[in-house]
């Protein structure tokens, strides 16, 4: 693993692009997109989240064994997430719950 | 385990160190990263189940403090990143510089935070027996930190989500339990980092850190970005529920 | 015995408590998980002998509740999980490799700490009032209506979920970064290959069931209302985490005695493991697969009907890399040349326990009858079948194997057989009537039962006994052997791995010099040096040299 | 005691002939695996014991036909059992239309049960034969279980929600049930015997024992006046809420355009959050009684709304939706 060394230019830009996404997701939390609020501001979370792994972190020059790694990471949480919600999604939580009889009751 | 300057006996070469370094402390954010998955599940089926109560509490953080700790978390991670930049070309004055700078960023966040905490505290706002939503509501004068016009509209804000929440009391009580769940554990972790930070100084200050050695400065600073990512999640999800209305 | 060992490189208790050894650290292991064991197993015992009568003559249901819970509480979290990968793997898998420790020793060390602050918080919770939530926690019974301690016993597993994430974030980075020059990937052990599916669970898996605990934790001590319906919150939430570690958990503590029978078998069958890269893959395919299972455990909640039907598919989806393993080690014996030393008889002990488990498993999985199944004696069976018929097998058959490494003794080749006997035996008498308890309906965790269930459950605590003389029997003879065992010699058996080419015991570096791995493995054909040749006369097995 | 052992308990519904079906299926080819695999490891041990010390085996390092072979068979198989156990999975959660509903309160350490008419038995539950009943469970404290083995049926009974199970009782006697979910320290005697009588005897027995306990229909009608919902849901729709005329098991229209069908859960929602779900043409004004009722009041009033259902429907201010949807 022959080191690659970042220049500060690139650290700064992605500093910048950082806080041009936040600024945005401030401003677009003010406006009501409706369901899409939590979707932009998730949007430019992961793509913060994104520009600070691959630069600030060095993963876009690290070898492919520590890019597995991440994968895995966000398989699993996405594993977690996603199937527990199936089961939500048919029978949300507490005094909401629906009958189990509700599974024919769904718009199809 | 006998040791010959920088490399551990178990290790045939410092390249295979570091590499090995850098591996473990991937791994290791991958625990994190299901660490704080459990409870970025049980937030969204809750904020899912109870959008009013967690709108509610969303809107009485304070969006200044919050946006600022975003950009001081970030710009830690900047100088951080900037620290690791300097140990590779061999700066290694400006190693501790940095370290000092990112020490000083992360010491400022976690300062705020304790200011936010200590404002919800007053506002009976922890969760636990005390935990009152109403609080401020009832007895402006123990929330005289507030504005009027902040007050009012939380008044406001407070009498449509109880119309809207019959049991808003407990719904705002699990918010404020995630809200504090995840950003304490956001704020421990911090900790934990300031101390490597603080080792780090240490040994930068001795000059350890150069071109042919600096795993430890790279390892802290993957640390120190995972935690700076957490908090680019735990921002829009906590202080951005309900603004839309321009609250 | 070579000159210098491990074991006698420096001497004094500092020495052993501060040791970054990996070696020396796995005989740290090996006493505490034996101290659980014991504990889990003295409550076990007492659970099988109050249940002798419907009535319940023994202990009060305050008790027996707690004597459930704790038996659980200390088997999985405190024996089962850290027992292979912990013992044996932290022994084996740096030599197994060609490697001189872990890649991170200190770490290692630390992790048996951890474990230790751990098991004493959950040591104090069962001495200040004991734990009565069942090891599974279900709130709201752990996080509001239980009385006894469970903020330690929570605290205390929490902990203990750190030791076992670095263990697993050790073994991975180990197995990348130190192989010995020659070891690719389809040359390692398939212990090796079982313990990296195994930290592959730890690590993803451990996490959550600890920040899990630790939100039910908070819950009890500061009135929160994360999984309390009465204050919004889901108790179903909590079971969906808990599983989301737990049924995985399973994984970690059957895979590493899966390793330990892929192992055992060749090296007694004196050939190669049939179908290597599919058990190697099957290991992997089953930590990954075992992700997307956890629900079927709560098939009977109110679980959505399509949920349940997912989990159901995959949780079949998963019987198959395990059945492809019994397939491939059976098909091994095909053609071999079969001993009857005590690791194979533990490893065909194993095939056939862990048959019986792994195949019920598929009458849980299946939706229609775990209406019936589901929390009765049925579930109690199979899961025993699976872990102690499975896992115990696997982790006494790996010791007596690699006893000799360890210690570089014998051990008594007649008693151990006895007591593999026995436990085979003992256990089958003790879980089998346990499956027609089930089906017959009795549900688990009762301190009382109709008088109907009385026949089986007597037959059930009489195969108790002979059960616990099984394990009482190894543990005296081993201990025995260390001091007045024949000296083993190298390589006793004799077995293909890098660790059988270095002394018994290991020097404290493992290796004199670092080894150069250039055969396959489970070669006994092409490898002259262990002196194997049809007809010809082989180096004393158990010899004294 | 029995004098010889069983290997399963008695059929008591239209469940346990099928679930010992499938369990006599999974069983077969488990069995044939099993013995299969047995005999194979015990012939090999034997035939290919070691004969000289220095004997190797044959190197044989797989067989990619049989690799193919024995994942695809079990696949096969387990798809078969997957199939069969989820096809009477689904009959088991989705319980017929005309049900005889009884309700059933787990509590540490007994279980209350109400008959349709209004009679309370504890630790007890008397069925008739022939009928598809239907318990609607709910949990005051822990999650609970109700598990009869002798129908092969069982449920959590989860607080905060409801959960319901259905089967048709087929032979008449007493059988067991038992809490199946550990729920404390009583948890195994939190049990009792389920009663299963001839149609015309369970009548007699109804009738005859119905003086003990109030007709759940007649407790909500009170309860209903008495918390004042009568004064806003009145009968003709021209109160300031909707009607209850024949809103049970119908679709309701909301506010936000969607309909929802006015089940026990619906009702039990509309009751403790009155603003989750507001019917369309309706302020959202009804207060929570979210700690006011219990949970048997909750099942009286679902009852009496529910003996509203043949009531004429008012042409304006309906519970139920219209039968083309205004939006």
């Amino acid at each position: 693993m022959s080191e690659h060394i970042v220049s500060p230019k690139i650290y700064v830009g992605i500093f910048a692009i950082l806080m041009v996404g936040t600024t945005l997701t401030v401003m677009a939390a003010f406006h009501d997109f409706g369901a899409f609020n939590i979707v932009i501001a998730l949007g430019i979370a992961t793509i913060k989240a994104t520009f600070v792994v691959l630069y600030f972190m060095h993963a876009r020059y690290s070898p492919k064994r520590t890019h597995l790694v991440i994968i895995c990471a966000v398989f699993w949480l996405a594993i977690m997430l996603a199937l527990t919600l199936t089961d939500y999604q048919e029978r949300p939580i507490l005094g909401q719950r629906a009958a189990p009889d509700a599974v024919h009751q769904l718009p199809v | 385990m006998h040791r010959t300057g920088e490399l551990y006996g178990q290790f045939q070469t410092l390249e295979q160190q570091k590499e090995t370094a850098a591996l473990g402390m991937w791994i290791f954010l991958v625990t994190e990263v299901l660490f704080f998955g459990g409870m970025f599940l049980t937030y969204t089926i809750n904020r899912h189940a109870y959008p009013a109560a967690f709108g509610m509490g969303s809107n009485t953080l304070d969006i200044y403090l919050g946006g600022f700790n975003t950009v001081v978390l970030i710009l830690s991670s900047l100088t951080m990143a900037m620290g690791v930049w300097s140990a590779q070309v061999g700066k290694k004055s400006l190693v501790t510089i940095f370290l000092i700078l990112t020490l000083i960023l992360g010491g400022t966040f976690l300062g705020v935070k304790v200011v936010e905490y200590k404002q919800k505290f007053d506002h009976h706002l922890i969760p636990g027996y005390h935990f009152d939503i109403s609080y401020c509501a009832k007895s402006p004068t123990n929330c005289a930190d507030l504005s009027p016009a902040a007050r009012e509209t939380e008044d406001k804000q407070l009498e449509e989500a109880e119309r809207l929440d019959p049991d808003l009391n407990n719904h705002a009580q699990l918010y404020f339990s995630l809200y504090f769940g995840m950003t304490g554990l956001h704020a421990l972790h911090m900790i934990v980092g300031a101390g490597l930070l603080l080792w780090l100084l240490k040994e930068s200050v001795g000059g350890r850190f150069g071109p042919a050695y600096n795993t430890p400065v790279e390892i802290v600073g993957l640390y120190w970005h995972f935690v700076d990512i957490v908090w680019i999640y735990l921002f829009p999800l906590l202080y951005l529920i309900d603004r839309k209305a321009g609250r | 015995m070579p000159r210098d060992h491990y074991l006698n490189a420096t001497y004094g208790i500092r020495s052993w408590l501060l040791t970054t050894d990996h070696k020396r650290i796995a005989l740290l292991y090996l006493a505490s998980v034996t101290f659980f064991f014991f504990i889990g197993g003295t409550f076990a015992s007492l659970i099988r002998i109050h249940l002798l009568t419907p009535n319940g003559f023994l202990v009060t249901p305050e008790m027996y509740n707690r004597l459930f819970t704790m038996h659980g509480v200390a088997m999985v979290f405190f024996f089962l999980i850290p027992s292979i990968p912990a013992v044996l793997g932290n022994f084996l898998i740096p030599i197994m490799i060609g490697a001189k420790d872990l890649a991170f020793p200190k770490i290692n060390l630390l992790s048996w700490y951890i474990y230790l602050i751990g098991g004493s918080f959950v040591l104090y919770s069962f001495m200040t009032g004991g734990l009565d939530t069942g090891w599974t926690f279900y709130t709201p019974l752990s996080s509001v209506y239980s009385n006894s301690a469970v903020t330690p016993a929570v605290i205390g597993i929490f902990i203990n979920g750190f030791s076992s994430i670095l263990t697993g974030l050790n073994f991975i980075v180990t197995v990348h970064t130190m192989r010995a020059p020659g070891m690719t990937w389809f040359r390692l052990p398939l212990f090796v290959w079982a313990h990296y599916a195994t930290s592959l669970v730890m690590i993803l898996g451990t996490p959550v069931i600890a920040i899990t605990l630790l939100l039910a934790g908070l819950e009890r001590m500061f009135h929160l209302g994360f999984f309390n319906p009465a204050l919004g919150g889901d108790p179903i939430l909590f079971q969906h985490l808990f599983w989301f570690y737990s049924h995985p958990a399973v994984y970690i503590m059957i895979l590493p005695a899966m390793g330990v029978i892929s192992e055992i078998i060749p090296t007694f069958a004196r050939k190669p493991i049939f179908g290597y890269s599919f058990i190697a893959g099957s290991s992997i395919a089953i930590a990954v697969i075992g992700f997307v299972v956890w629900a079927h455990h709560m098939f009977l909640t109110g679980e959505a009907t399509y949920a349940a039907i997912a989990f159901s598919f995959l949780s079949y989806v998963v019987a198959i890399p395990s059945a492809i393993k019994v397939f491939n080690w059976t098909s091994t014996l095909y053609k071999g040349s079969i001993s009857y030393d005590t690791p194979m008889l533990y490893a065909l002990g194993f095939i056939g326990l862990f048959l019986v488990g792994g195949l019920t498993g598929l009458f849980l999985a299946c939706l229609g009858l775990d209406i019936h199944i589901h929390d009765t004696y049925f579930v109690i069976a199979h899961f025993h079948y699976i872990m102690v018929g499975g896992a115990v097998m696997g982790y006494v058959g790996g010791l007596h194997f690699w006893w000799p490494k360890i210690t570089g003794k014998l051990y008594p080749e007649f008693l151990a057989r006895v007591a593999a006997v026995t436990l085979f035996i003992g256990f089958n008498l003790t879980f089998f009537p346990q499956f027609i308890l089930g089906y017959l309906g009795m549900p688990r965790r009762y301190h009382t039962y109709p008088p109907e269930f009385q026949v089986l459950n007597v037959m059930s605590t009489a195969g108790s006994s002979i059960l616990a003389l099984g394990y009482f029997l190894p543990m005296c003879y081993l201990v025995w052997s260390m001091r007045y065992g024949k000296i083993a010699g190298p390589n006793p058996w004799p077995a293909t791995g890098l660790e059988w080419k270095t002394d018994s015991p290991p020097l404290t570096e493992n290796f004199h010099v670092t080894p150069q791995v250039d055969w396959e493995p489970y070669d006994f054909k092409n490898r002259k040096d262990l002196g194997l040749e049809a007809g010809a006369p082989l180096a004393p097995a158990h010899g004294d040299d | 005691m029995q004098s010889q052992l069983p290997l399963y308990p008695e059929q008591a519904s239209n469940f346990a002939p099928h679930i010992d079906a499938l369990m006599l299926f999974i069983s077969a080819i488990c069995l044939f695996f099993a013995v299969a695999i047995t005999a194979t490891v015990i012939f090999f041990f034997f035939k290919y014991r070691r004969k000289t010390p220095g004997e190797i085996g044959v190197p044989i390092h797989g067989n990619a036909i049989l690799e193919t072979a024995w994942i695809v068979v079990p696949l096969f198989l387990a798809m078969g059992m997957f199939a069969w156990g989820a096809v009477v999975y689904v009959d088991f959660r989705n319980s017929p239309k005309d049900t005889l509903d009884i309700y059933v309160i787990g509590k540490q350490w007994m279980w209350k049960v109400q008959q349709p008419n209004g009679l309370r038995e504890i630790n007890e539950l008397h069925v008739p034969i022939g009928r598809n009943v239907r318990l609607v469970m709910a949990s005051e404290d822990v999650i609970h279980d109700f598990f009869v083995p002798a129908f092969r049926v069982k449920m959590d009974v989860v607080p905060g929600h409801y959960n319901t199970m259905w089967f048709r009782p087929t032979v008449a006697g007493r059988y067991h049930f038992f809490c199946a979910q550990y729920c404390g320290t009583n948890h195994s005697v939190m049990g009792g015997w389920v009663t299963v009588m001839e149609p015309s005897d369970y009548a007699a027995w109804l009738s005859g024992s119905s003086g003990s306990g109030e007709n759940p229909v007649v407790a909500g009608e009170k309860l209903f006046v008495e918390k004042a919902c009568s004064t806003c849901h009145m009968p003709d729709g021209k109160g300031r809420a909707p009607s209850m005329n024949g809103v049970y098991n119908n679709k309701v229209l909301l506010a936000d355009g969607s309909t929802v069908v006015a089940d026990d859960a619906y009702i039990r929602e509309s009751i403790l959050q009155p603003n989750a779900k507001i019917v369309a043409g309706f302020q959202p004004v009804m207060p929570t009684f979210q700690g006011q009722l219990t949970e048997e009041q909750i099942l009286a009033l679902t009852a009496y709304i529910k003996s509203l259902q043949a009531q004429p429907v008012p042409a304006t201010g309906a519970g139920i939706a219209p039968a083309s949807g205004k939006k």
